[in-house]
């Protein structure tokens, strides 16, 4: 029998006499790594947050290795030795990243309070170099990338040789081979005999790195055991309290002659080369590639964030000169940023005015500029709850207050109001629990067959082939090659992104356009 | 749910409101009511409205540009600026001893007045030319923030230190006076207590409350307040809507020059030179953020209003002037404390 | 890539290059602008500000501003010129114990800022107004003058070469410069002013920290404001009124941010502050007509700022990750 | 909880403020309002404290008021005193102009109003005026400098410490030191250096030190307020300059407003001349004319005062150095 080095007993949470978690019993054994999994709301950032003593449960207890253990700030979680990495990153953009690592317990130089930055240095070095993350101890963190600074992230929490380890959805913003890195890393951790919890939404990912599951819904503990008795289906139907038999909706393929959008001959110095694309009228077609591959960089252009060298790109047959997003809008453009909180929501103003902001200038007056707001309402008001947006108060609701999923519902929300002819989504399901992907999932599918044209980018390989009717691997600022639906191969798709197979690649690239 | 206390409910309620700055301007009046007897003598009530028009409409302004998380410390420097151009373009006549020395004299200004002196489109053109330049003044600000991404502080800083030098240069130190009398008629009185400044004030207030609530414009402000990138991906213009912002901060600066130098009858190159700490203080005390995002006209109404109940009454108390500043920290304070005592209870609340 | 390379290090230099371009430039105005004494004059009027611009940089970094130092300023003085003149107290405990006032206006505001949730704005600003309202109280506004003893200090000389306000000026930079780039403290102050939130959850005592940049800056506007005396000798009812702002001014000249997390004190503040004394006296050298030299400041000052928000945007661009392969 | 300790820290403000204000009772006493521009330099000190005290020894209730150097602020004050009913105004002004329109206020009113110090800009209102006229007393100590200059037989380098550029005070003062400059055109070896100052001793330290670097031949220095001789001190005494009339390194130097310091200087025979307003005269006049005119029951009284000032200066030192209220002043101490 393992031992186990923590567990809840009876952990029992009210917010304002609701049950945010009721009765909760688990434990975590040594050099295993257990996964939780469940909806958003499910209860796991509240039971995350009893253990870092953020929050202190109504009733019940917790033990760390047998002993009773009342946290009652996150200092005592950290003495305790359990760290967090969260979703959320924590860096402090202006200092460098050994700085970062060692924020809390910098070392100094004998009793003074020097900074001993040879020390720090090389310490820093080494866990970076564990991570295999190439990159400088004193560069600042402002100039990484997202999956670099999640790295960061980690090395921050292993520096301080902590016994148990909570991974809150890490991979978001990791590229698949960072992921497999990270995989590697925490399988390693385990068998030094860390204990790790790892809660993330991807759920083929807890299933093949976890040891044990745990299954959360509305506050309750639903299942738990080894991951082998826990098959993907089975965590599903636990999770949502009901059966899906599919992750993805069927695709019912509803392409139309109309060309909405193509690119010929895009480039920018330094970002992408060459991109000649197109997209038809209730076409969805998918963007893969590695983080850094010039997806990303790529729409941003498109959408007239950034700017361009060279190249033309023509919306409904009418070419879109150098531009700026409210010309884009005007051409029926629309785009989902992949970071909503920065790029796509306004977190302090209610959801009424995130869903109107785009098409305000639509419902207001043409010499007095005044809003009608009540058209404005009303037509939000259809469109969220097409979405089946779940909120209590569209007029005064912050929008900070709603769900990962039910917050990517307004974006998209704002975007529909629009009536746009061509949807860039960039990863649009980061970050949002199965049934609010699927739902997402059911929106584009619909929207297609409503004859919008759809630009789709993911990390996620499955939901790509699942969705699209044509993909388009991307790397290193070129597009590699493209895939009609009935080509997909997961394999081949990948080993393109990772430029494994470029002699392959470059007898087959002459299909560039799909309507060649 | 506990409806039983109702005492401390209504306690919560008033600390809660929206009016609360407005409710506790009224404690404080009514506590003062019985030591400064004159306190609600028409006059008085007279002097504290013509007081507070000005101030109100110059807080308005930079309410605008706070929304936008920007400061705008040049709008002391735009009413230097437009009273000076104002009145040399209305005066009537101009004393050749003090102002040969002007770089205006001969061209702008000789001892028949400025332009349009004595002509019946004075005052017309006057006003244009005061409004034209709290814009131009606005614009720039505007226009260095939003095009070139200099901050606001320094660039507010800067345009203050640079039009207020200009103002005294134009007119080497002196005043202008002899300006028309309808200008002056601006701020005179009828009925005790009605003036243009008061018609003129409520309906830039009232104005300035529509355009924030119920426009495209007003509500994109607040959108780029919260956040610049989010908005601007969604199609706000972000940077036509900062210069605007600023535009308007400019514009209510040199409507606030129009009373107040129709009220000292005069055009003053260091007008309003000492209003910063008041405008944004009275923004402050009202609920306005320094962080953006957050702030309605009916907030800067209250704490305008604080703000001249608070110098009437230390005006009125007769106090020592050694100690009336500490009284007036004082004060401030409390109303402070207070708001966040609010605060708290809100997010206890939630 | 060489060109690149100084294309880049002009612009990550440009603060100082339009320093020497300014410098230059009044140089070749008035020839007696490049004479060592000049620049000795320059560095010990700008000593004083430039204490209190180190003081206000360490509060720009939390985000928060200190708009108290101005009076601060007075009342210490104030202080210490009583002591000296009416308690009879020597005058190194007088000016340790003014000092300590402006360490007490600093904990006032810390208090307010950190435990009573006050705006920094509006509680400098009523610091402000009390400290003032002090001092005034106190001196029934009559100026207090300084004894020899004190006004002998600012011609002695350090190393007998190094005036006294300039090596307390630099000791205070080179201090407050070790304290933000190499001590626990420091780095902890620019995690706070990046990132407040994540700092607490990184379990730095934040509110220590802010608490203490007030005190800090208390402390420099007390040391500022003696600077100053043994110059001037004389402290009068307006002493330090508006210092605040030339403070902020000098700071955010020198690339500190109001929001928080971003500025230095060298070359930073010290840049901003040495510039700005510098353009006033090349205006005085150059004879340029008081009622222009305010324009010409401003117009320099602005120029300066311009082209720092020009470089930053390019540098973002020449740093720019290249994805594409070579 | 949290309730109680705000309910705690307003009573512990608002009873002070109560304290404050109880001692003071309406009576049949005259109350006269003073309204003052700022206390910020040794000559508005001494003028508010010889009004003060000379209205307090007649027995007279005085409300004091601080504009802080805004001139909307004193309107607003003056308009506030007036309605608490004072018998009598006297203010300092911002300036001339904003005399006029704050006097015309008071006549409105019905209530008399006395202009110390500020001459109003026209005459338009009604008041009792006490003024020195700065450019002529600045204009009387820079003619006595450009004497002893000519003694020396040689050009001399003139310069000028200007004060703020929006007090008229100040602008009056250049002026009359610009007079002298234009009268003797073949003294000065180089036209007149300008040197800001703002009022503000620090900026007058940093302006005077460039100055004096730029142009080390300066001997002929005029400061447009006495409160800055302790500046001049230290920056002319590291360059061997601060030495008394007579040595050769002496800078010829004059001031205006006659206060402590100026007398002491005099005295010590390190400054030449500094133009005097007689600030007790001035204070006696207007006392005199105001309470005149309340027993008269004359609410609009009408008076011009000039309080003629001069130039005190080594020449004249052992004759009208009583008349100096800096010298008083200096001599009580003593």
């Amino acid at each position: 029998m393992a031992e186990v080095v923590f567990a809840y007993k009876n952990i029992t949470k009210r917010f304002f006499g609701v049950h945010a978690l009721n009765n909760v019993s688990f434990e975590l054994e040594r050099g295993k790594i257990l996964g939780l999994v469940g909806e958003n709301g499910a209860g796991k950032s509240t039971l995350m947050n009893i253990l870092g003593g953020v929050l202190q449960p109504d009733e019940g207890e917790m033990f760390l290795s047998g002993e009773p253990y009342v946290p009652e700030s996150p200092l005592d979680a950290t003495c305790a030795g359990i760290e967090f990495i969260h979703q959320e990153l924590n860096l402090f953009t202006n200092l460098s990243v050994a700085e970062n690592i060692s924020i809390s317990s910098f070392p100094c130089i004998r009793r003074t309070p020097f900074i001993h930055r040879r020390a720090m240095q090389d310490s820093s070095r080494k866990l970076l170099q564990s991570l295999n993350l190439d990159i400088s101890p004193n560069i600042l963190v402002e100039n990484l990338s997202p999956g670099e600074r999640q790295l960061v992230e980690i090395a921050k929490a292993l520096s301080t040789n902590a016994d148990i380890l909570l991974f809150d959805e890490p991979t978001t913003s990791l590229t698949a081979n960072e992921t497999e890195n990270l995989f590697a890393i925490m399988r390693r951790l385990r068998d030094e005999g860390k204990s790790i919890i790892y809660i993330s939404h991807i759920l083929s990912d807890v299933q093949e790195l976890v040891d044990d599951i745990v299954v959360l819904r509305d506050g309750q503990v639903m299942g738990g055991g080894p991951i082998a008795d826990f098959p993907i289906h089975r965590m599903i139907n636990l999770m949502v309290g009901r059966e899906i038999d599919n992750v993805f909706p069927d695709r019912i393929p509803s392409i139309k002659d109309r060309v909405i959008l193509s690119c010929e001959h895009v480039s920018e110095t330094g970002m992408v080369r060459d991109i000649n694309l197109s997209v038809r009228e209730g076409e969805i077609v998918g963007m893969f590639g590695l983080m850094g591959s010039g997806r990303t960089e790529f729409a941003r252009m498109l959408f007239g964030i950034d700017p361009y060298k060279e190249g033309s790109i023509v919306v409904d047959g009418e070419p879109l000169p150098k531009h700026n997003p409210q010309e884009s809008i005007k051409r029926g453009l629309a785009f989902i940023t992949e970071n909503r909180r920065e790029e796509g929501l306004l977190m302090d103003y209610p959801i009424l005015e995130n869903i109107g902001l785009v098409s305000l200038p639509d419902y207001s007056a043409a010499v007095t500029r005044l809003v009608d707001s009540k058209r404005l309402f009303k037509r939000a008001d259809e469109v969220a709850s097409s979405l089946r947006l779940k909120c209590n108060d569209l007029k005064n609701q912050k929008v900070k207050s709603l769900s990962g999923g039910n917050q990517q519902k307004v974006v998209i929300g704002k975007w529909l109001l629009k009536d746009p002819s061509l949807l860039i989504m960039d990863e649009p399901t980061r970050g949002i629990d199965v049934g609010a992907k699927y739902e997402v999932y059911l929106i584009m599918e619909r929207l297609a067959s409503e004859g919008t044209g759809i630009l789709f980018i993911s990390s996620e390989i499955e939901e790509l082939m699942a969705m699209c009717d044509r993909i388009v691997v991307w790397s290193q600022g070129e597009v590699m090659r493209e895939f009609r639906r009935e080509d997909f191969s997961q394999e081949r798709i990948m080993r393109i992104a990772f430029r494994q197979d470029i002699d392959y690649d470059m007898e087959e690239k002459v299909v560039v356009n799909g309507n060649e | 749910m506990k409806q039983t206390l109702r005492p401390a409910n209504l306690a919560k309620r008033i600390l809660m409101s929206e009016y609360f700055v407005l409710y506790l301007t009224i404690v404080y009046l009514i506590v003062l009511t019985p030591i400064i007897p004159r306190l609600w003598h028409p006059m008085n009530i007279q002097n504290v409205l013509s007081n507070m028009w000005p101030l109100l409409v110059v807080a308005i302004g930079q309410t605008f540009v706070l929304i936008l998380a920007g400061i705008d410390l040049s709008q002391t420097s735009v009413m230097a600026m437009s009273s000076v151009v104002g009145a040399v373009v209305m005066t009537s006549s101009a004393d050749p001893v003090l102002f040969t020395k002007s770089p205006l004299w001969g061209t702008l200004l000789t001892d028949q007045g400025g332009l349009m002196a004595s002509s019946p489109f004075a005052l017309p053109v006057g006003i244009a030319v005061m409004l034209a330049v709290g814009l131009a003044i606005g614009f720039l600000n505007g226009f260095s923030v939003a095009i070139f991404r200099m901050p606001p502080f320094i660039v507010t800083l800067v345009s203050m230190m640079l039009f207020s030098a200009m103002a005294i240069f134009l007119t080497k130190s002196e005043n202008i006076r002899h300006l028309p009398d309808s200008y002056l008629q601006i701020s005179k009185t009828t009925f005790s207590v009605v003036s243009g400044s008061l018609v003129i004030a409520i309906v830039l207030a009232v104005i300035a409350h529509m355009v924030l609530t119920r426009t495209l414009f007003g509500k994109r402000l607040y959108a780029v307040g919260i956040n610049t990138t989010a908005s601007q991906i969604s199609g706000v213009p972000t940077r036509k809507t900062i210069i605007a912002a600023y535009m308007v901060s400019g514009l209510c600066a040199a409507i606030a020059a129009i009373l107040y130098s129709s009220r000292l009858e005069m055009g003053r190159p260091t007008l309003g030179s000492t209003l910063f700490i008041d405008i944004v203080g009275a923004n402050i005390i009202g609920g306005i953020s320094l962080a953006g995002g957050k702030g309605k006209v009916t907030w800067t109404i209250f704490g305008v209003f604080f703000f001249i109940i608070l110098a009437n009454s230390l005006n009125m108390l007769n106090l020592s002037f050694y100690i009336i500043d500490m009284v007036k920290g004082s004060v401030i304070l409390v109303a402070a404390l207070l708001d966040v005592a609010r605060n708290r209870i809100r997010k206890a609340q939630m | 890539m060489e060109t690149n390379r100084l294309v880049k290090f002009v612009l990550k230099n440009s603060t100082a290059v339009l320093f020497v371009l300014i410098f230059i430039m009044f140089g070749l105005i008035a020839p007696r602008f490049f004479t060592a004494k000049n620049f000795q004059n320059i560095m010990s009027n700008a000593s004083y500000i430039g204490i209190i611009a180190v003081g206000m940089t360490f509060v720009l970094l939390t985000g928060g501003i200190d708009l108290s130092v101005g009076s601060t300023m007075y009342l210490s003085a104030v202080v210490c010129g009583k002591l000296i003149n009416e308690a009879g107290l020597p005058v190194f405990p007088a000016v340790m114990v003014s000092l300590l006032v402006g360490l007490m206006v600093g904990a006032v505001n810390a208090f307010a800022i950190t435990r009573l949730r006050l705006v920094p704005f509006i509680t400098t600003l009523i610091t402000q107004t009390i400290a003032r309202g002090f001092g005034l109280f106190i001196t029934r506004s009559v100026a207090v003058n300084y004894p020899d003893s004190v006004t002998l200090m600012s011609t002695s000389k350090v190393l007998g070469f190094i005036p006294l306000q300039i090596f307390i000026f630099l000791m205070v930079v080179l201090l407050a410069s070790i304290v933000l780039n190499r001590t626990r403290y420091g780095r902890q102050l620019y995690a706070v002013g990046n990132d407040l939130e994540s700092a607490k959850k990184a379990g730095i005592k934040s509110d220590r920290l802010i608490a203490s940049t007030y005190m800090i800056s208390g402390l420099l506007a007390a040391l500022g404001g003696f600077v100053t005396i043994t110059q001037i000798g004389r402290v009068n009812a307006g002493f330090g009124s508006g210092d605040e702002f030339d403070a902020i001014a000098a700071a955010v000249l020198g690339g500190a941010s109001l929001f928080g997390g971003i500025g230095t004190v060298f070359p930073g503040t010290v840049l901003g502050t040495v510039m700005i004394e510098m353009i006033q006296a090349g205006l005085v050298f150059a004879n340029i007509d008081i009622y222009i030299q305010p324009i010409i400041m401003a117009a320099i000052i602005f120029s300066a700022v311009f082209i720092d928000s020009v470089r930053t945007t390019q540098i973002k661009k020449l740093e720019r990750r290249n994805i594409l392969k070579v | 909880m949290k309730k109680g300790i705000v309910l705690f820290v307003v009573l512990c403000l608002l009873v002070p403020t109560l304290l404050f204000s109880a001692g003071k009772k309406e009576s049949d006493q005259i109350t006269i309002a003073f309204c003052f521009q700022d206390l910020e330099t040794e000559f508005w000190v001494a003028g508010h404290k010889a009004i003060t005290e000379s209205l307090r020894e007649n027995g007279i209730r005085v409300i004091e008021k601080n504009a802080n150097e805004d001139a909307n602020r004193q309107l607003e004050q003056v308009k506030d005193v007036i309605t608490q009913g004072v018998d009598g105004i006297i203010i300092i002004p911002q300036d001339g102009e904003s005399a006029v329109t704050i006097a015309k206020t008071a006549n409105a009113a019905g209530v008399p109003i006395g202009i110390f110090n500020r001459p109003p800009s026209d005459k338009s209102a009604k008041n009792l005026v006490v003024v020195a006229n700065n450019e002529v007393i600045a204009e009387a100590a820079v003619e006595h400098m450009a004497q002893e200059a000519m003694k020396l037989g040689r050009k001399v380098y003139p310069a000028i410490m200007v004060g703020d550029l929006g007090d008229p005070n100040a602008v009056g003062r250049r002026q009359g030191f610009m007079n002298v400059m234009a009268k003797y055109p073949e003294l000065w070896a180089a036209p007149p250096v300008e040197i800001p100052t703002k009022w503000d001793a620090n900026v007058a330290l940093a302006n005077l030190q460039s100055a004096m670097q730029a142009n080390p031949k300066i001997d002929f220095l005029f400061t447009s307020s006495d409160f800055l001789f302790p500046v001049i001190k230290s920056v002319l005494a590291p360059l061997n300059k601060w030495v008394k009339i007579n040595n050769p390194n002496h800078v010829i130097l004059g001031g205006l407003d006659g206060d402590v310091t100026a007398a002491q200087l005099l005295e010590e025979g390190y400054l030449d001349a500094t133009g005097v307003q007689n600030l007790f005269y001035e204070a006696d006049v207007m006392l005199e004319a105001m309470l005149a005119a309340i027993k008269a029951g004359d609410k609009t009284p009408d008076k011009w005062m000039d309080d003629p000032g001069f130039a005190l200066t080594q020449a004249n030192l052992a004759t009208r150095a009583e008349e100096m209220w800096g010298w008083v002043l200096y001599k009580e101490k003593k």
